[in-house]
C-alpha cells in the first residue's frame, strides 16, 4: 500500500503537516468502521489530527469501496459503512423444515385437482367436512393452488384450480393424467374398504373410527 | 547451588537505610499479597537476578522483618510466621554442615526450590503486564460500531407426493361410496333433538305424562320414523331424569311411561 | 471487478457452481465486517452459497485489509475484523470504560493463560496466596477464563482455561501466541515442581497430565 511511500520521508514533518491521504484514508476507515452512528466530516475532523481533508479522504475511501462486499453511503450530511445491499441474504441464517402436509390439506388439494374448477362450498360437500381457512391459504400460498374463474351460479361463486408449480411437483403433464377411481382401485388404494351392499353392524357410529384407522394404515 | 551464599556478613548493624527501608515494609504489611510477595520484594533489595539471589540473605531479611513486627507490636497473619518458622529451618539447614543422618531434602534443595517459586512469581508478573499493554479489544482495538445481528428465517416447506394426494382422494372416494349406508338420516330423529324438544315442551306439563305425546309431529306415520323417534325420546326422557329435572313411571308392564317434571323448591 | 467477467457465461451454471472467488471474497468480507464477534470458517460457510470456500477467500481478504485502516484477524478458530491498533488515538470516543481488574486478578489470568489447564490449588501455589472466590468469578463472569476438563489427580479438581474472548480481547491468534511464553518454557517456569521432601500425592499420575496440559497449549 502506499503507506511505505511516505513514513520514510514525512517522519520528521509529521509534526505539523497532516499526514499522507493514504493515512487520512485509513483513518477515515477505521471511524466508519467503529462507529456506532453515521459520522459527519465535522466529526472526522475534529477526531484527525489537525489539517486533515476528511472529506477528500471520504472520496478516495468511497472509490476504494466500490463494488466490494462493503459500501461507504452517506445519510444525511454523515457517513457511515454498510454491508452491500446485494448480500443481505448473508446475514439470515435460512433454516428450511420440510414438514408434510396435513391430511386435511391433502384432502382438499385431491378434490381440486381431480374436480376442478371447484367451489370451496364442493369441497365441503365432498369431504363432508367444512375446509378452514388455513389449509386453503397454504394451498395458495405454496401456490399449488389458485383462483380459477367464478362459477355461474347463485352468489357466483370464486372457484379453486391447480397451478402449474402443482403439476410440476407431482410430475404431471396436465390434472388429467391424475389416476382414476378405477385406477385407484387396482393399485390396491380402495381395497380395504368392504364393499358397498355389504352393511356391517353399527357402522354408522364406527364410521369416523374406522376412518381414523383407516388413514392410520396409508399415512406411513 | 552455589549461587547461594554462605558468608556471615551481614549479622552488623544494619545501616539506616536498612532500618527504614524495613519500617516501610513493616507498615505496609497490608499491601503484600502473604509471605511470597513480600519475599519477592525483599529479594529486590538485593538488586541481583533472581536466579542469583541469596536464599540465605533473604530468609535474614524476612526474619529480620518478622522481629521488627513483633517489637512494634503489629499483628502478623498466620501464614507469614508459618514462612517465618520454615525459613529459620531453611536457614539452620543452610549453615550446618549436612547431617548425613539425616533424611530429608537437603538446605541448597530446598532454598533452590524457594528461589524457583519467586522466580516463577516474578515471571507471571511479568507476563501480566505484558499481556495487560497488548493492544486490547475496546481500549486500541474496535470491534464493528454496528454489528448487524444475523437474523434467523425458519421457513416451512411442505411436501406431499402423488401417492399421498391419490389416497387422500381415494379416502374421500370410499367415504362418498357408503353415503347411502350412513348418511340416511332423513328418518333418524336423534337423542339431541328430542332432548331440546321436550326440555322446551316440559315446562308445560307438570302432571304424569305419557311420553309418546312428546313425540315429533308427523313421525308416527313412518313405522321407520317412529320407531327411531320413540328410540330418541325414550332415551331423551332418561337423559332429563338423569339431570334431575324429571321423573319417570310405569304402571306395568307394556303401560304406558310417564313422565313429570320435578319442580324446584 | 470480475463479477463482469463471469456474469454472462456462468449465468446458468450458477445454480450449481459456487459463485467466483472474488464474489466469495465479498461475502466473506460483508459478513466478518457486520459482526462484533469472530466467526468460523464453518459459519462463514454455513451461511455462504453452497460450494464456497471461505478459508481461501478469506486468505485474499486478509491480503487485501494488510495495511488499511481496519484487519482482518484471526481469532482462535475465528476471523475478526478490527481497527488497526495504531488508529486508537482516533477512538476515544468509542473507548468503553472497563471495570478496573485488580492486581490479584490480572495476576491469576495470566497463570491460567500461561499454565492452562490449570487448578485453583496450582494457582495459589504460584501465587503462594489463596485466590479468592470474587478473583475467579470476576473472570468468568467476564468470560476470560472458563472451567476446562478436570485434572486426573485425587480429587478430581477443576481447571480452568482461557477463551476464545480471551484471545480476542488481547489480540491472540491462539494461547501459543502469549508474549514471552516460549522462553518461559524454556526457563523452566512453567512446569509445576513440587516441594522437595514433599512427596506428592499421585505424582506418577500427575506427570503424564501434565504433560498433557501443556502440550494442549501447543496443539492447535
Amino acid at each position: 500500500m502506499s503507506d511505505d511511500v511516505q513514513s520514510t520521508d514525512t517522519e520528521e514533518k509529521s509534526l505539523f503537516a497532516a499526514p499522507p491521504m493514504a493515512e487520512q484514508e485509513r483513518m477515515v476507515e477505521a471511524v466508519l468502521f467503529a462507529s456506532a452512528e453515521p459520522v459527519t466530516v465535522r466529526d472526522l475532523e475534529a477526531r484527525m489530527p489537525h489539517g486533515c481533508d476528511a472529506a477528500e479522504a471520504l472520496v478516495h475511501l468511497r472509490r476504494r469501496y466500490e463494488g466490494r462486499g462493503v459500501q461507504v453511503i452517506k445519510v444525511g450530511e454523515a457517513w457511515a459503512m454498510r454491508t452491500a445491499a446485494d448480500l443481505a441474504f448473508l446475514m439470515q441464517k435460512e433454516t428450511v423444515e420440510t414438514r408434510k402436509l396435513s391430511r386435511a390439506a391433502i384432502e382438499t388439494l385431491a378434490i381440486i385437482a381431480y374436480h376442478q374448477p371447484v367451489t370451496r362450498a364442493e369441497i365441503e360437500e365432498i369431504r363432508g367436512v367444512s375446509v378452514s381457512r388455513g389449509t386453503v391459504d397454504q394451498l395458495l400460498e405454496m401456490e399449488w393452488i389458485r383462483f380459477g374463474r367464478r362459477k355461474m351460479t347463485p352468489g357466483r361463486p370464486v372457484t379453486f384450480v391447480v397451478t402449474p408449480e402443482f403439476l410440476d411437483h407431482f410430475g404431471l403433464e396436465s390434472a388429467r393424467d391424475l389416476p382414476g377411481l378405477k385406477e385407484l382401485r387396482q393399485a390396491g388404494l380402495l381395497e380395504s374398504r368392504p364393499l358397498p351392499g355389504t352393511p356391517q353392524f353399527g357402522e354408522g357410529e364406527d364410521e369416523p373410527e374406522a376412518e381414523a384407522g383407516q388413514s392410520e394404515l396409508f399415512e406411513d | 547451588m552455589d549461587e547461594i551464599e554462605f558468608d556471615e556478613t551481614p549479622q552488623e548493624p544494619q545501616s539506616v537505610a536498612d532500618r527504614l527501608a524495613a519500617e516501610a515494609l513493616i507498615v505496609d504489611v497490608d499491601g503484600f499479597e502473604g509471605p511470597l510477595d513480600l519475599l519477592l520484594m525483599l529479594s529486590r533489595t538485593q538488586k541481583v537476578d533472581l536466579r542469583k539471589i541469596s536464599v540465605l540473605e533473604l530468609a535474614r531479611q524476612y526474619l529480620a522483618f518478622v522481629e521488627k513486627a513483633k517489637a512494634l507490636r503489629i499483628e502478623l497473619a498466620a501464614d507469614y510466621l508459618v514462612m517465618a518458622a520454615w525459613l529459620a529451618f531453611l536457614k539452620s539447614r543452610l549453615l550446618l554442615p549436612p547431617d548425613p543422618e539425616e533424611e530429608g531434602p537437603s538446605g541448597e534443595d530446598l532454598a533452590a526450590h524457594l528461589a524457583f517459586q519467586l522466580e516463577r512469581l516474578q515471571a507471571m508478573r511479568t507476563a501480566a503486564a505484558q499481556l495487560m499493554a497488548r493492544n486490547r479489544l475496546g481500549r486500541d482495538v474496535f470491534a464493528r460500531g454496528v454489528p448487524e445481528t444475523v437474523e434467523r428465517v425458519k421457513s416451512v416447506t411442505y411436501t406431499a407426493t402423488l401417492l399421498d394426494l391419490m389416497q387422500g382422494y381415494a379416502r374421500i372416494r370410499t367415504r362418498d361410496e357408503f353415503r347411502p349406508f350412513v348418511m340416511d338420516r332423513d328418518s333418524v330423529f336423534t337423542m339431541e333433538e328430542a332432548l331440546e324438544r321436550m326440555r322446551g315442551m316440559i315446562g308445560f306439563a307438570g302432571t304424569w305424562t305419557d311420553i309418546s305425546l312428546y313425540l315429533p309431529e308427523g313421525w308416527a306415520a313412518d313405522p321407520v320414523r317412529l320407531r327411531s323417534a320413540t328410540a330418541a325420546t325414550f332415551a331423551a326422557s332418561l337423559q332429563l331424569v338423569k339431570e334431575g329435572k324429571a321423573e319417570l313411571r310405569q304402571q306395568g308392564t307394556f303401560e304406558a311411561i310417564e313422565l313429570r317434571r320435578i319442580t324446584d323448591k
